[in-house]
């Protein structure tokens, strides 16, 4: 083991640890507020990705125009699971258990329907210019700093991500609307009481959910490629990062990220990389069995 | 043929493992998103176990043709069933820390995964992700059982199907026993097991295992079969597939499960016999969208648990009067010794919650056979002073004695066992479930509620679980609804609703009951019925203790009572002893 | 203040005409029928698990009505939604956690107007109420959660207070409070009613503080109407023990 | 196959006809975007291909095979089956496979050969049990000929094939374990193990100072060579020694951390034994990670080096190579054909599978010339051992068609093999080089 590796390993966790900060928002968002077991927040995932490498090669969208293509198809796809998907059920007081079954079915069914679709093949993000001619695919800059390396895509990655991170704490926490998603989460009788559309707040929450989740399709997808079973790997690190961090903390979740893709990271100075799930799971395993609300998570009252 | 065979070794493996999850999901209630990975838990170790004792390493690392330790096949069965089911502990110990729900189907989830990571890294076991090969078939004399050769193919479909007839029996024989009645009421109403002196724990932690040991059990004869495997055969897929089994064909009713495996299994073939390699990918979209069409249209599944109930009708012995069921009830001898000290003293019990005082030091006795209520304010800590006699909280100070004895700070289950059992104020009978046997799970020492009797005790099994309905229905007749014994409890009027939970109680065998607002919520032409259900306990001889806000009924109920106030007794004697009291109505309505 | 205006052809701000409700299979409430004036100060009485809270949530639209029918302000919400009755001028205070403790004093009063739009009517509104309960106004910033029951409890009338309602439903507001802060709320809501002809809804089981300012009583007793009488009759009624 | 387009629509139109409605507008656009953008990136060769290029193709194949008619096998039906990832991770070599061998099919009925009948199953990407239930429908429904692919699923069939007597070909994940089983052989040379002494040796010549290897591989393929083969050699040429060693699973995109792993060790050269998509990104990792050392790697695939990029540049590769731009006339008239049906250039794992399909079509030649009957596997297989060379789309040059032998014993082929470099995104040979014995000195795998 030495230094530099270590140090390397750091700013490469610390990536990784953003990302799943950001997967982590997007669930938890979903998840604090509707206590749904949102497994499906796998499909804007990939319907991000998908949209975004479609419109370019057809439209030869610019960059920018794909992303927004892309994210806009993670919002609607996102928002047609909650209305007819969950709401049916949400009005019939149906269990928690139920609608993560539904949840279940769609995220089986949506991945095998974009292969029908768009075939089988991964898909890259062809890049065009603002004028519809063929770049290239993208390729991101590399910069050294001593012994260190890192890419320009990674900067942006974390800085995204983190201010996605720090956008959602604000927004639940300083806005008005954001106090409607806090009352509805600690009291929903005094919610209703005040006259908090439950339904509109789950549309807004899922709306956000869905767009964050789009946004790390977007990232996988000018990084990597897009393919239908792109999502459920990153869909259950949200997952891990929430119930990692503390559920019912925004903060805690991102922090909970992080450290996980510190561990992950980390773990591969002493285990072959291919340990990092191993490692991940782990540590969830254990912080389930010592401390069931989380790292950061306030214990139930 | 060799085909065909595969086919139905393939649906009754399906069959197999899903009926296992349904004990699981359906009777106690548990998500396990983790049958997959422990299907696999039993294959690879069978394999290992099963396998000859090799040196040759290349081979071993290379292409899965590995070494092991050379047991006989039927060893390695008993192997991988045991390692598997000692897995599925290991899974379920969060379980244990109250952690449920969505807890567990992330816990399972990662146990899933992570679990299939490991299998890929450690190759030393697993060979791998090229896996294992070379695994011997079962021989049985000279006949070989494996997937192989056509004609063994057809005789190991056989085997299964064999086994799969077993597997059905074994889960339907738990599930319909009075274990499994344990499992209904875990999933039901958790929080009730303990009330009658029964742990959850231990069958909660056993169906976890059961369900795994036969998933592990049937991996092993998949291994066997197959003669090689890799780790993506026991992928995430799987276990969605079983659960969509389940679900998709009722949970909580075995055969729905039947069918279920039945249509899913047999998709696969459909598809790519009919369409061709090309709709394959239809097969998830289908199912997948079966499972979000159910869920909307009929969430109980294509055969819903007690859908065979009605058949089962008409067994019931003959109708009791409720003065014959007294009769017969008053047999039944009391637990402790009749007349030295009273059922039930409490003495300077307090109580504070962060700062807040609950109970303030009550001081208070019940006399036996008599029927004694807490009256008192709203926020009087009535229903706190309940929970620190039945063990729910422990006391920061007092004791509380049962005819002398001291059973402070013993667990719910203990103390109940002791001979105190208690009812809730939001009834807590299990909807899904009939009447006879919500009452039913609260008779004590039951044989067939320890799983090694259901196995080698059969007779006796049967003989105790005779005696164990007949007694519930004499306490169902007692109160005048043994006819509804065959009924859902969903099914009936809230004030039956509430019957049956007094049923419940007294089923316990206990001596002391204490009843948390036995007439709230009662309409009132049900109301008379539940105060005679009442009154029937006192005149078995139990002895009463009950919290009721309406004045009105405990003058009528009541032979004494204790007023209370912030936790303190301010006063005791007979109903109209006390609401002569002035001070004590001004407590009451404000002053 | 316009609460007065109210145009009721019959007089009545609230109707409730033989409703029943429950939940599923428990029916709490059977064919009550009951009725409030405007400005007038309605207390329901009765023991716990008799049926007030549900009577409420009917009124308020949280909870489906069986049979019967709800007139508010001369329109039928027997199918309305609480998102609506809100919006028509009621306003509901729960017994049990009346507010919201992870937000600041001022947040509580910010989400009790939440369905007012105007923000200076909001600014205008909170003043008043900080100035009727000025530990609200020193403790502006504090978390709610911190408050003792007492403060809790003004708060969640002060939240009420926000949307400037035409009937004021409350749920045991003496609950878990000292007796004499039970006697100041209670003071003060006499105050307000009289103040801005506010009509108030009060479910209690606190007799004596409720006959104190009631105009009208009712009791509830397993579900059913057992009881009319008006305030006065019912400070002089000296046993209540067989009515609960 | 008008059953079958019937079928699927009444399983689109019937089962979920609202979504698959909606999704399917979406997706007919998009394949024409596809097949355009491909054509447009292309070379210029692609737009004159699409009208006459089955008619040429007719021509072509006759000109290199001979003449149609009953002595080639015209009016004899073969059945055939295909073991492929259609579904899961694999997809894409499920697809290129099966284009390859069902335009070798059409190409042999047109030019009045054979009637090559198809049908595809699916192993899910390396499903055993999904692979035998599918084997065993495919033998039950009397297939004569199967072209299976992945190592798993291919070892897992071995006693079903030779039970069923089916002839089969692997041109996908070859493995030691295939080697030398009855009826099964393998048109692609053993993956890693075969072409490992040449580029190594490769290595120490071009860079005689390197002494510090670090090996790159899956825990799927090549695992043998991964853990023994390559450090054994390299040690026996060098001296040096292997400094670092990481495996990675199958599908992985973000190779960061093993990347630097990697460059902490601080090697001379790195080999890898990785594969598909993978490889371009873990080039992209070592290069964006500051590695600028050689890199050997043991495949080419234009998608890889799409992923990668400028970081493919300079990079090698030693393998069985397959090129488009081989002027070997019977693959230019392949790869015609091919970009005429499919609007691509056709890739390696394709024309193994392509060239399976005429290996089959000249065994059954032979079997009808000696008046065997063409359909039954043994025969074809005995035919095969009688003469195992064929015509072959690698090796040969502008005029002359190349060719390629099986091993009769060991069941493996040789074909030609050489070092390349990645030069504007194309590979370039730089050295031949060929199949060694094990044992024999790694410098006389260079040709």
């Amino acid at each position: 083991m030495n230094f530099e590796l270590l140090a390397q390993l750091t700013i490469t966790g610390i990536v990784l640890g953003s990302f799943y900060a950001l997967m982590g928002m997007s669930f938890g968002i979903v998840y604090q507020t509707s206590k749904i077991f949102h497994l499906a927040n796998a499909i804007p995932f990939a319907a991000a990705g998908f949209a975004a490498v479609w419109s370019a090669e057809t439209f030869h969208l610019p960059m920018f125009g794909a992303f927004i293509v892309g994210l806009v198809a993670a919002v609607i796809v996102g928002l047609l699971i909650l209305v007819l998907g969950y709401f049916p059920l949400i009005n019939r007081n149906a269990t928690l258990l139920s609608l993560f079954l539904v949840s279940l079915g769609v995220t089986v069914a949506f991945p095998n329907l974009l292969q029908i679709v768009f075939g089988t093949q991964n898909k890259t993000l062809q890049v065009y210019g603002a004028d519809g001619t063929l770049n290239r695919a993208f390729e991101t800059q590399v910069y050294n700093v001593g012994f260190l390396t890192i890419t320009q895509l990674d900067i942006v990655k974390i800085i995204v991500c983190w201010l996605v991170v720090l956008c959602v704490v604000l927004f639940v926490n300083k806005t008005r609307f954001g106090r409607s998603i806090t009352a509805l989460r600690t009291n929903p009788t005094m919610a209703a009481a005040v006259g908090i559309n439950s339904k509109v707040v789950y549309i807004v929450v899922f709306a956000i959910g869905s767009l964050i989740a789009g946004m790390g399709g977007l990232f996988v997808t000018t990084e990597f490629v897009a393919y239908p079973t792109m999502a459920l790997q990153w869909t259950l690190i949200g997952f891990i990062a929430v119930f990692f961090g503390g559920i019912g903390s925004l903060p805690g979740t991102a922090l909970g990220g992080l450290l996980l893709g510190l561990l992950s990271s980390w773990s591969s100075v002493w285990l072959g990389v291919q340990f990092a799930p191993v490692v991940v799971f782990g540590a969830l395993f254990i912080i389930l069995l010592v401390r069931p609300q989380g790292l950061f998570g306030k214990a139930a009252a | 043929m060799a085909y065909y065979g595969q086919i139905a070794i393939n649906i009754l493996i399906l069959l197999s493992l899903s009926v296992s999850l349904n004990l699981l999901l359906g009777y106690a209630g548990r998500v396990s998103m983790a049958q997959s990975i422990l299907f696999g838990v039993g294959a690879f170790t069978a394999a290992r176990l099963v396998l000859p004792q090799l040196t040759d390493k290349y081979n071993a690392n290379v292409s899965g043709v590995g070494y092991g330790m050379g047991w006989p096949w039927w060893a390695a069965l008993l192997g991988a069933i045991v390692v598997t089911f000692i897995a599925a502990l290991v899974i379920s110990l969060p379980a244990v820390r109250q952690v449920k729900g969505e807890y567990l189907i992330l816990l399972t989830l990662a146990f899933q995964l992570g679990g299939q990571q490991v299998m890929t890294v450690w190759e030393a076991v697993t060979g791998g992700p090229f896996g294992v090969a070379g695994i011997p078939a079962i021989k049985i004399g000279s006949m070989s059982f494996s997937t192989v050769k056509a004609d063994s193919t057809v005789r190991f479909a056989i085997l299964m199907l064999i086994v799969t007839v077993i597997v059905i029996a074994v889960c339907w024989g738990i599930g319909e026993s009075p274990f499994g009645r344990l499992l209904k009421t875990l999933r039901e109403q958790e929080s009730v097991l303990p009330s009658v002196g029964k742990s959850p724990i231990r069958p909660e932690l056993l169906t976890f295992g059961i369900t795994a040991g036969i998933a592990g059990g049937i991996g092993a004869l998949f291994a066997f079969s197959q003669g090689a495997m890799t780790p993506v055969n026991f992928g995430l897929d799987l276990s969605i597939l079983i659960v969509s089994v389940v679900v998709l064909g009722g949970v909580g009713n075995i055969f729905g499960t039947i069918v279920g495996a039945i249509i899913l299994g047999g998709l696969d073939p459909i598809l790519s016999n009919t369409v061709g390699a090309d709709a394959i990918p239809w097969r998830a979209v289908i199912y997948g969208g079966a499972l979000v069409v159910m869920m909307m249209v009929r969430p109980q599944g294509l055969i819903p648990e007690g859908a065979f109930r009605r058949f089962k009708k008409g067994k019931t012995t003959e109708e009791m009067t409720p003065a014959e069921a007294m009769e017969s009830l008053s047999r039944v001898s009391a637990t402790h010794e009749v007349g030295s000290a009273p059922a039930l003293e409490v003495e300077g019990l307090k109580k504070s919650f962060g700062g807040l005082v609950a109970v303030g030091g009550a001081s208070f006795t019940i006399a036996e056979g008599k029927i004694t209520a807490l009256i008192g304010p709203n926020g009087a800590g009535k229903t706190t002073i309940f929970n620190m006699i039945t063990g729910t909280f422990k006391p920061d100070e007092g004791t509380v004695k049962l005819f002398g004895q001291d059973i402070t700070g013993l667990s719910v289950v203990d103390i109940a066992n002791k001979g105190i059992a208690r009812s809730f104020q939001d009834v807590r009978i299990c909807e899904q479930m009939t009447v006879l046997d919500n009452v039913a799970v609260a008779v004590p020492k039951q044989a067939g509620e320890g799983l090694t009797n259901l196995v080698f005790r059969p007779l006796k099994t049967r003989k105790v679980e005779r005696a164990t309905r007949e007694r519930a229905l004499e306490c169902l007749a007692l109160f005048g609804i043994s006819d509804k014994a065959n009924d859902l409890v969903g099914e009936l009027s809230y004030g039956d609703q509430k019957l049956v939970a007094i049923a419940r109680l007294l089923a316990t065998d206990a001596d002391v009951l204490l009843l948390d607002e036995p007439t709230s919520g009662v309409d009132p032409a049900n109301v008379e019925g539940v105060m005679q259900g009442v009154r029937r306990l006192r005149d078995l001889g139990r002895t009463v203790c009950l919290v009721e806000h309406s004045v009105h009924f405990v003058q009528q109920l009541a032979d004494r009572a204790v007023f209370l106030d912030q936790g303190i007794v301010l006063a005791e004697g007979t109903v109209d002893e006390l609401i002569n009291q002035q001070e004590l109505a001004d407590l009451y309505f404000g002053s | 203040m316009d609460g007065t205006s109210v145009n009721s052809s019959d007089g009545n701000l609230l109707e409730v005409n033989d409703v029943t409700a429950g939940y599923s299979k428990r029916r709490v409430i059977t064919g009550v029928s009951m009725n409030v004036k405007p400005g007038e100060i309605v207390g329901v009485l009765g023991h716990n698990g008799a049926g007030k809270t549900t009577l409420l949530k009917c009124i308020f639209r949280m909870l489906s009505i069986e049979s019967g029918d709800i007139v508010f302000d001369g329109a039928s919400i027997t199918k309305s939604s609480s998102v609506k009755t809100v919006a028509s001028g009621m306003s509901f205070t729960p017994s049990e956690r009346p507010i919201f403790r992870d937000l600041t004093v001022e947040q509580n009063l910010e989400l009790g107007a939440h369905s007012v739009r105007d923000r200076q009517a909001i600014k205008d509104r909170m003043g008043e109420v900080m100035e009727l309960f000025p530990i609200l106004g020193e403790r502006r910033t504090q978390l709610a959660g911190r408050f003792s029951g007492g403060q809790q409890r003004q708060l969640s009338v002060g939240m009420a207070l926000m949307v400037q309602p035409k009937l004021m439903m409350l749920d045991e507001p003496s609950l878990g409070i000292s007796p004499t802060v039970v006697t100041k709320t209670f003071a003060t809501i006499r105050e307000l009613a009289a103040e801005k002809g506010m009509s108030v809804l009060i479910v209690e089981q606190n007799v004596k503080a409720m006959t104190t300012i009631a105009d009208r009583v009712y009791v509830l007793r397993h579900g059913e109407m057992v009881l009319e009488e008006s305030g006065d009759a019912a400070r002089e009624r000296s046993e209540w023990w067989h009515l609960f | 196959m008008n059953r079958m387009r019937m079928g699927r629509t009444a399983v689109a139109v019937g089962v979920v006809a609202g979504l698959s409605g909606l999704l399917a507008a979406c997706g007919s656009s998009s394949g024409s975007g596809t097949s355009s953008s491909a054509a447009a990136a292309s070379t210029s060769a692609a737009a004159s291909g699409s009208t006459s290029a089955s008619a040429a193709a007719g021509t072509c194949i006759n000109e290199i095979f001979g003449a149609g008619g009953p002595e080639a096998g015209q009016g004899v039906t073969i059945p055939a089956g295909m073991l492929l990832a259609v579904t899961g991770q694999g997809s894409f070599f499920g697809k290129v496979m099966s284009q390859g061998a069902l335009l070798a099919a059409d190409q042999i009925k047109e030019a009045g050969g054979m009637d090559y009948q198809i049908t595809v199953a699916d192993h899910k990407s390396g499903d055993v049990p999904t692979a035998i239930t599918e084997t065993k429908k495919l033998i039950q429904n009397g297939i004569e000929v199967l072209q299976t692919s992945y190592g798993a699923p291919s070892e897992a069939i071995i006693p079903i094939i030779q039970a069923g007597g089916v002839l089969t070909f692997n041109g996908g994940g070859s493995s030691p374990a295939q080697l030398s089983q009855d009826y099964l052989w393998m048109n692609r040379m053993v993956y890693a193990e075969d072409p490992a002494p040449g580029a190594l040796a490769w290595l120490h010549k071009t860079y005689p100072d390197a002494k510090k290897l670090a090996l790159i591989g899956t825990m799927e393929n090549g695992v043998g060579t991964f853990k023994e083969t390559a450090p054994n050699i390299w040690k026996k040429l060098t001296g040096g020694e292997v400094v670092a060693a990481e495996q990675h699973d199958v599908g992985t995109t973000d190779f960061k951390a093993l990347a630097q792993k990697i460059l902490a060790a601080n090697p001379d050269v790195v080999q890898t034994f990785s594969f598909g998509d993978d490889l371009g990104y873990q080039v992209k990792a070592l290069r964006e990670a500051g590695y600028k050392g050689p890199i050997m790697m043991d495949e080419f695939t234009s998608q890889a080096a799409k992923i990668a990029g400028s970081a493919y540049e300079g990079v090698n590769f030693g393998v069985d190579f397959y090129t488009p731009a081989n002027p070997n006339p019977w693959n230019q008239c392949y790869v015609k054909a091919y970009k005429a049906k499919y609007g691509e250039d056709p890739e390696y794992y394709g024309s193994n599978y392509y060239e399976q399909v005429f290996i089959v079509w000249d065994l059954v030649k032979r079997v009808i010339k000696a008046g065997g009957d063409p359909t039954d596997a043994a025969q074809l297989q005995a035919a095969l051992i009688a003469d195992p060379t064929f015509n072959s789309v690698y090796g040969g040059d502008a005029t002359t068609v190349g060719k390629v032998t099986l091993d009769t014993v060991d069941h493996s082929i040789s074909k030609p093999m050489g070092v390349f470099v990645v030069k504007n995104g194309q590979p370039e040979l730089i050295q031949e080089i060929v199949k060694i014995k094990a044992g024999e000195d790694p410098n006389s795998a260079l040709k």
